[in-house]
């Protein structure tokens, strides 16, 4: 199941929860697979100095980091025995409530698909170049930093 | 020779645009760092690495050319 | 968002897409929950002397297993931070590639819903009172061991 | 007094019922273990948990009434 060449991993705007049911739907024809395991990342309406996040707006060094999703992809199946894996990451305004981040891997049984989610979800957050405006509701930003 | 560089997020801010020619053409990171240090006095205070195609250098790294990417901390997610 | 009393966690049948889909859209005004994760257990097609499963119908000692997944919720909310946590396991008959067990945890960040994920579910496996009947394409059966 | 008691999964098989009500009441539950054993030989050699009012019990517990299940290994998700 892997890819031998990076795919756009971004899609435009919010991802939605139709999306995701279209992702799992698609994987019930692949019966050995025993469990799935999904990361979703949503925006959070954090307050700041008494303002409130409405939305956040993501750029992307885009060629890099389809790249690095790709080198992702690539070295989690060299440690996880997987059937499969599927990331997508939002470009431009997703607001607060909306989901930015769908990280999907499936094996045939449960231990591997705990693993390797939180390691994809951690080298996504280190290693892959996105870069996320917090708009407050004034207008006013600020730069999200992961933590 | 002239050198390509692209500018993200907040430094693209700073420097009001995401990409742009430079005339002179510096032959190490440390050397293009001084001279957009000097452009975008900004700069000089921000965290941010440096990438020659697609890859992060370090800052004694040659430039030969290829495109070259200034990228603040990364906030996917 | 405790639960004062064990709810039915029974769902009739496969669990779909669509029914996950409804579940995290309805967590879209929840704007303080920053992860999701979610688990998926889907029944594979396992091949058992030449012969292919092709669905689990599943029994369970009802009052005993919706106690223990209350048991199971108190204690997860008791050691995670969690904003909230949804349990839904089939009963009766699910074939082959459907889903038949759906957990879904919920946080401000991330590190906490990737632990408790995996309590919920390796708590479930242990500790609740569910039998799964493996049937296979000549009808004739054997049961499910969990490992 | 009566002692009704629930079988599941392997179990109900093995006795062709998920519930009955035996005539004697044993005191405890190795009691009541050997009256099923002779009535289901086939239960012996299977492996299951014994539980009085949804709580797993040891087999020395004392049965005073409540609600007794006989549990194979669990197979949920």
């Amino acid at each position: 199941m892997k890819d031998k060449k990076p795919k756009n991993v971004f899609v435009e705007g919010a991802i939605s929860p139709e999306f995701i049911a279209t992702s799992i739907a698609k994987h019930q024809s692949k019966t050995s697979i025993g469990a799935h395991d999904i990361f979703l990342g949503q925006v959070r309406a954090d307050m700041v100095d008494n303002k409130t996040i409405k939305a956040i707006e993501y750029t992307a060094y885009e060629e890099m980091a389809n790249n690095k999703f790709h080198e992702i992809r690539e070295a989690t199946f060299g440690k996880y025995e997987l059937s499969c894996m599927h990331i997508y990451h939002s470009l431009g305004t997703v607001n607060a409530g909306e989901i930015c981040l769908f990280v999907f891997v499936s094996s045939p049984r449960r231990k591997v698909v705990f693993e390797a989610l939180e390691y994809v979800v951690e080298e996504i957050k280190a290693n892959v170049p996105v870069f996320g405006r917090e708009i407050f509701e004034d207008e006013s930003h600020q730069w999200k930093v992961n933590t | 020779m002239s050198t390509n560089i692209k500018y993200f997020g907040l430094l693209a801010e700073i420097t009001s645009c995401r990409e742009e020619s430079l005339g002179n053409s510096p032959s190490t990171v440390n050397e293009l760092l001084e001279l957009l240090f000097e452009k975008y006095p900004g700069l000089k205070e921000k965290d941010f690495r440096v990438a020659i195609d697609q890859q992060l250098v370090t800052e004694d790294a040659r430039i030969t050319g290829g495109e070259i990417a200034l990228l603040p901390p990364f906030s996917g997610g």
